[in-house]
């Protein structure tokens, strides 16, 4: 059995383009827009060539920032940069205007080159009032000497308090080395619309354009995109906005950035995680989704309830995850292999139902949008805490597969590997991902369709005379399961301990028959595995180990690394049970070894820890119990997305 | 446990199947005197009547001695989770219309650890028939008190007798929205079981049937004064709904002409407490059945999906240099 | 913090007793009684002194073997052996007559010396039909030369099938060297009673008394005792079959054998795994005991029901094990600390609640009596397969205690130490026993009630001012806790990421506090835990580790082999999360490590399972995690109990 | 959070609970409009007008918009899981009597995922009042269908519409045993609200209340049919059951005299689609409650505790010899 592993990176030939070109067509167009608004003649800014920028766009929710920021990364990113956004999600509902919880937006890293991670702190924020700028600073998001672009109207407010606490921000910040720019953005607004707090993001937008020289057809273009669904006038307003920003920044501002860019050979989609698993679970011939809603794997489920009846197929939002789990399991049985949804908390309330296919062998596709636990934590935060319970979860012996996807792209494929070993293998397969790649956008080659991602029309031939439904093969442990309608095959599947012929077995010999074979599945499935290849150096002083949402970063901070002079290595694991062999022996070429992950490990500083009682982060756990090196570990449960800088930090001090 | 093959094509000339068709090789195992071999002929009898292809047909069940129930029927059986024999066979039948689905549960399968299946059940309204065995015991675990035990009853959780007056499964399934065949039968009135399952089991729709099923391990009496005295049974009768034959309605006399339409009269008879009702308390064909609201438009070829799949990509795609820089909408 | 563990065998003073004493009272009573009956006069018999032999009583489910097998047992231990009585449990409800699946009855093993598990190949074996004899062929349960009495009945029955079955197992089973003799239970017994069948037990009682010369008047109480409840005719009838099987024996049978007995100084009790821990959780001072029915925990629940309300306390069987997890952290947080029992199953159910409970830091007891998984699996049967579920089971990072019972007498502390442990360090205290020690009874110190077992009364004291819920000890991460009731104590509890105040936690920092200090309890703990003593020598070629219900089997082994002059020993985990220091020094100390455990593990026999892919057992894989030595594992899957003399098998076959 | 000690002490002399007092210091974080702030206001004021001690009242929920309730009152709050808000609240109750209890739960905590537990809930009738905040819709995970959408509603699940007609928390309560309390409530007519509040806290027993709840986030406009036109809310009014004022009265003329105690009845007024029924549809003070039928006889003191385990051992007792060597009976 071949599978599709698509976890290396995709070789990406391009065409370099660099510089602010004011020369070009558009930009002239816009010149001589800005002459007719007579305002004074644009200035020939000489534009600062960097290689990358993290931008900030952050307002109260429901003003806009979102949206804007997710323009100007796609606007970036066909104009050739690489790009990496991040949704920056209030964590209150309908929380107050101007409070910190309250911040909303998007983190858009734009590159000349590919990027695959967020990065670290911003270079630049735009701010709608100085309260969701504050939240940034304090949580150490802004560069030391940030460019920050802030809405000015507050240092007038009618009401004392706000002017004072803006004009408190604005002195400390400058003081603190921040470079504040103020910018009325409102005003400047009202001069096309009536109500400039809707229309604000469309001119910052186009600040934006003007800053980082992006084509302005292009930014025309996605302006339209947006708002196809809206009438012409919303349209032609929005435009306007788009322009009036640019011109403002034009003339006003005296910051040009010049990224170089270059437009990709072929077809790249921007998506974000969560869309690409339901793009995925389309690809994968899957006809039924059962779900219960949970944060943060509910966005795949409406996007995929959008699509998904197109196909003529179903998701079913059962009356909670034990049923969806149930009804996925009915599905599959029936002959429709079927995918369940969810998050950390239904991932507990699955697992018995998850044991049930296990001993049925009933092929079933679980996907965990991995989010901040224990319990209901932080829902709308990124963590990496499943992955024991997806591992042992269940009560007795119960193998299942596990895999991690690493990227965005990775989500897309590996919901149709899934689908395939689950039906192979008559197997669970768990697909982890995480709150960070869920709501993460970054361009991926546009996948080509293939027939073969498809599942194969349901078996209803009637069984071979005297054959048995479990008839496990001896050297794999795999068995032909019968599907009804199949003349022939009739049978009574049950979770009790069975034999080959599915009669329940009470005697000693059956029950450990069973038991050995699907635990034998696990090992031939693990005997198809390639070894992942090493990121860096074949060996040195120091291999750090990853598995799903952590791989961008990892490799970001050993590039890094390496670029210092360190022996810095990165092996990441897209199979976690079964593991590909050779791990082993890839980490016996370094001299230490270190888990990166997103979830707890016990910090050895306090007089408490020691190797007795330390309780180590999830993977190093599994790799030490299998290949006896001491694995050590770092971790963090801050609820988001590691930063390459902070890898790179704790890598420099444990090297010392 | 499967004809081989040579005994299927011969079917395909006589076309007949025979009560012996629909038994497994393995013989039930239930008590002797116990209710549910009662309804394993019944429903065999049906099967055998209707002609039910046995690879066509799916008996689900949870967890109970009924819940043994599909191991006994020569065709493709599921017997799964305590409590989740609802959702799987919700399952099976989405994707699936051709196949006849049938769940056996008990009355601590369907009305305790999956009640919220159950309620939720009920209101999919998908096309299948179930058969709720309510001896009002835990019989598989031994004589523990269920949610339809009688107040008082003494069982191996309730030494000194149960506290709570039972759960009524006629009076929640009326509650719910959706339900679209609510019926009552008893173990001891075969004639009648058979009709009502055939009826249920004709009725496109969530038919329930709460069969009243005895259990003499653990509740060796617990039925009699019922079966001592018929005027106790009511039977409701009616041209949409249960008709007597002769003899039966000799022995019970005690008959309400009950119109299976009537909600309001269905849920006032569902709460007799004295007298159990036998028949069918509720019927309305009209209720639509989640599988056909479900159902695609088109079926969903290769073709179908890569077009959607292109189209869909479209939406995301930065195309290069050569061509359109625009995004389509 | 001082815990009460009583994991060493307890030390027992006894005066000794031998042989077959004919000649006092209670047996010339008999010999007279005998002459009476105008039977031959009794021959002198000399007894076959044996140090210890394994005794079977089987029949039809409902013919009363379990009684006859229990009553032996009673009359045994009284009498001064050592004992360990096994239920053989039918694996069907109602199983036919004859059916070797309906075999019932029990297993009893009586000894010199006290004993501490069921032993190998049973001596002798009482049966009431030829069927259920074959079932303990099949399994391989009786010795080569075993001694059988069987009822002889069948060898005339009107159904020829019948009769001819019966002669032709009589003579294949004599031809293969066992040692059969044909008694006419039934034909005797209606001399007595008008259905023999039903009296029959008491008549095999009476036979047993005269092989293994117990003393008649114990025999004789403790039929009284069993029919207490029954009124005197029914006694006096029992008392007579008693009788008559006694003399029947000693005038018919060549059969008697003596076992030195000794009588214990101080009073012992006789209870079963799940008696005690219902006796513990009465012990413990807690009142509410959240439970939905499930084999095998169920008979736990069913003796509790019985004695608790006794004390003024609650047995709720909630509508699912989820509702009876949360039934019992509603309690818990209200300041009555309570318990949930379950099995396998439900503990996978309620993984979310305790998740919960973990995250609210609300003190927990959750009992799982192990049984065979994975599914529904075998619900009668016994398994070691939840230890990892246990630890790992929950989404997130959710630390609890882990600790399992060895012995029944175990069962009944660990359940007041697990309170005592929950309600220190506001955690959930997993207790996992199985079936194999649920069914199983053995004589152990009656124990003597401490007031200090119990929980202290609620404290409804007004919180100091200012004083938070979770405020954490930075060294031990504990927190004192506010209850309903008083007053300045209240807040929110919340399964959210909380801050010390119990406010909804969004920022990074706050979250990992929380998670710190809740894993921090673990390592709090882990300091106060002693390390276990290794049985055998401290150091050779071969330790053994195992937890839970296979600690007596595992010492018999070492006991055995280091006879036969091997160098191996033997360590027993009582915590398996966390674990105690210094195990991994008791480790290195031999050359080679292995678990024995009832589960899973695969053999590195076949041609697919190697280093990279193979299965461990569940305390091999903590053990290799934690302390990087190579812990080999041996197990089974069974679904019984695991015999001295296959350790000792397995043990010869790896030293060689 | 915690008002200071002091403050307690003045408490217990000036007597007087403020609703200051059962406001915590977090500000509702709710939308603004959000119908969850009305009932917020409401239960306040029933705990001035109580005189609850905050520290005898515990407020349980599971998770939802409107499961944040106990995080702005000022007591002890349990802000749990999703969907098991009752077994806890039933777990904390059964041994303290001395609090009271209340629970806040929405549409989707109550009748989808904690279907089961509200059945169950409801048959053990445990001193508790429920609030049911049925906004119709799941608000805090943003707008997926809920079993009480009605039928064709555009969610994020459902972009062309919902496929089932809505289930009824109120039908399907009274279907229960043991049903003692059970009414119906609406965010937009606070008299009635608080009325109807005030009646389920002093009913013994489980009291349930259904609170139509306005979600102006995600459903701005969905109850505005009812809004506009008072004539489609239909107002039960009884000497035993709900009383209005002459201004309520006026405005909301569409009445009916319906006796509390008539429960087929209430069934039927439950099941009116159209109109929306505002009062108590049913109540009844015989049914025992739960945690009353299993209180104890006796204290569980150590004294008697030891005296029990004693009873306990001596059954299962083997005596050295110098003691009677037969077992005890
Ligand atoms: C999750 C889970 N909980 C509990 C059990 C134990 N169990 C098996 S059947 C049963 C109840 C049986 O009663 P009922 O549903 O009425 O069926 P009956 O045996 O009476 O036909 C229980 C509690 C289980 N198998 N799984
Ligand atoms: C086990 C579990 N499943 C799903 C969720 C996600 N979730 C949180 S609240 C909610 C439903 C909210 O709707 P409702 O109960 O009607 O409350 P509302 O927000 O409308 O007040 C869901 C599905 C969860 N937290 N836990
Ligand atoms: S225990 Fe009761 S329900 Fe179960 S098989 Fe026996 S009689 Fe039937
Ligand atoms: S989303 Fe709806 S229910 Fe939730 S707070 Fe806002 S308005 Fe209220
Ligand atoms: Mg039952
Ligand atoms: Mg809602």
């Amino acid at each position: 059995m071949k599978l599709r592993m698509r976890t290396e990176a995709f070789p990406n030939p391009t065409r370099e383009r660099t510089g602010c070109t004011p020369g070009d067509e558009a930009a002239r167009g816009l010149a001589a827009a800005v002459g007719k608004t007579g305002g004074a003649a644009p200035r020939r800014k000489p534009a600062v060539t960097v290689d990358e920028h993290i931008v900030e766009i952050v307002s109260d929710s429901g003003e806009g920032a979102q949206r804007c920021g997710q323009s100007f990364g796609s606007i970036a990113a066909r104009t050739g940069h690489g790009i990496w956004t991040v949704e920056i999600i209030p964590a209150e509902i309908q929380p107050p205007a101007r409070s910190i919880a309250g911040t909303s937006g998007n983190r858009v890293r734009l590159a000349s080159r590919r990027i695959m991670n967020g990065g670290d702190e911003a270079d630049l924020v735009v701010a709608f009032n100085e309260q969701v700028l504050l939240s940034r600073v304090r949580a150490d998001e802004l560069k030391a000497d940030c460019l920050i672009l802030l809405e000015s109207k507050w240092r007038t407010d009618p009401d004392a308090a706000i002017a004072a606490s803006y004009a408190h921000v604005c002195d400390e910040l400058t003081a603190r080395g921040y470079r504040l720019h103020e910018i009325p953005m409102e005003r400047e607004c009202v001069k096309y619309v009536p109500d400039p707090r809707r229309g604000k993001n469309m001119f910052v937008l186009g600040l934006l354009c003007s800053i980082y020289c992006l084509d302005p057809d292009i930014a025309r273009a996605q302006v339209r995109f947006v708002f196809r669904k809206k009438d012409e006038k919303v349209i032609d307003a929005n435009l306007e906005l788009l322009q009036a920003g640019y011109e403002w920044a034009e003339v006003n501002l005296d910051l040009k950035f010049a990224i170089s860019s270059s437009r990709p050979r072929e077809p790249q989609i921007v998506v974000n995680g969560n869309t690409a698993l339901a793009l995925g679970v389309v690809a994968s011939g899957m006809e039924v989704c059962a779900m219960y809603p949970i944060t943060p794997a509910t966005s795949a489920s409406h996007y995929l309830s959008d699509i998904f009846e197109k196909v003529g197929c179903v998701v079913h939002q059962a009356e909670d995850e034990i049923a969806a789990c149930a009804f996925a399991i009915g599905a599959s049985y029936a002959g429709k292999c079927a995918v369940t949804i969810t998050s950390g908390p239904g991932l507990s309330l699955k697992q018995e139902g998850l044991g049930l296919a296990v001993m049925g062998e009933i092929p079933l596709v679980v996907i965990d949008v991995q989010r901040g636990g224990p319990s209901t934590g932080q829902p709308t935060k990124a963590e990496q805490g499943d992955l024991l319970a997806a591992c042992f979860g269940g009560h007795g012996d119960a193998p299942k597969i596990v895999m991690a996807a690493a990227t965005i792209e990775d989500c897309f494929y590996s919901v149709i590997a899934a689908r395939k070993i689950a039906e192979t293998f008559n197997m669970v397969v768990m697909v982890l991902t995480d709150a960070s790649l869920a709501t993460a956008q970054q361009p991926f080659p546009r996948p080509h369709f293939r027939d073969d991602w498809l599942a194969p029309p349901v078996d209803q031939s009637a069984a071979p005379d005297g054959a048995k439904p479990y008839d496990w093969d001896p050297r794999t442990g795999l068995a032909a399961r019968f599907i009804p309608g199949q003349p022939n095959g009739m049978h009574c599947l049950t979770g009790l301990a069975h034999d080959r012929s599915s009669r329940v077995a009470y005697d000693p010999e059956a029950n450990q028959e069973g038991i050995r074979h699907r635990s034998l599945k696990l090992a031939a499935f693990q005997r198809t595995l390639r070894t992942p290849a090493v990121f860096g150096g074949e060996d040195g002083d120091l291999l750090l180990v990853g598995w799903g949402s952590t791989k961008g970063a990892i490799e970001e901070a050993v590039e890094r690394l390496r670029a210092e002079g360190s022996r810095v290595s990165a092996l990441h694991l897209k199979f976690l049970q079964p593991m590909a062999s050779g791990i082993k022996e890839a980490m016996q070429r370094f001299d230490k070894v270190m888990t990166i992950e997103n979830n707890w490990c016990d910090r050895v500083d306090g007089d408490l820890i020691d190797g007795q009682n330390r309780r180590y982060s999830s993977l190093a756990w599994l790799l030490r119990a299998r290949h006896l090196i001491d694995v050590d570990c770092w971790g963090e449960a801050r609820g988001e997305a590691i930063k390459p800088g902070a890898i790179v930090e704790v890598v420099r001090h444990r090297l010392q | 446990m499967s004809a081989p093959l040579t005994e299927c094509m011969l079917k395909l000339i006589d076309e007949e199947y025979t009560l012996h068709d629909y038994q497994s090789d393995i013989p039930p195992r239930w008590c002797t005197g116990c209710g549910d071999n009662g309804i394993l002929t019944a429903v065999q009898r049906l099967c055998r009547d209707e002609q039910l292809a046995p690879e066509k047909t799916v008996f689900v069940s949870g967890i109970g001695c009924s819940s043994r129930f599909p191991h006994y029927m020569n065709a493709y059986g599921f017997h799964g989770l305590h409590g989740r024999a609802l959702p799987v066979a919700e399952g099976v039948k989405l994707r699936r219309p051709d196949l006849h689905v049938f769940v056996t549960t008990g009355d601590g399968d369907c009305c305790s650890i999956g009640a919220a299946h159950w309620i939720h059940a009920v209101r999919y309204n998908m096309n299948m028939t179930v058969l709720l065995h309510d001896n009002q015991i835990y019989g598989l675990t031994k004589m523990q008190a269920s949610p339809t035990s009688p107040r008082g009853l003494k069982s191996n959780t309730t030494p000194r007798g149960t506290y709570l007056d039972p759960l009524n499964p006629l009076t929640v399934t009326l509650g719910v929205a959706n339900a679209s065949f609510v019926a009552q039968a008893a173990d001891w009135i075969p004639e009648a079981l058979y009709d009502i399952i055939l009826q249920a089991y004709r009725h496109k729709g969530f038919s329930f049937v709460r069969i009243l099923q005895r259990c003499p391990e653990f509740l060796p009496h617990h039925f009699d004064p019922w079966l001592r005295d018929p005027a106790k049974m009511r039977l409701l009768v009616h041209p949409q709904g249960l008709q007597l034959s002769a003899a039966l309605s000799k022995t019970y006399r005690n008959q309400e002409v009950h119109d299976p339409g009537n909600l309001n009269r269905a849920r006032e008879i569902a709460s007799l407490t004295d007298e159990i009702p036998v028949g069918i308390l509720y019927r309305n064909s009209q209720v639509p059945c989640y599988e056909d609201l479900r159902e695609g438009e088109r079926p969903n070829t290769p073709g179908l999906i890569k077009t959607v799949l292109e189209e869909e990509f479209d939406k995301f795609t930065i195309w290069p240099e050569e061509q359109d820089g625009a995004p389509r909408s």
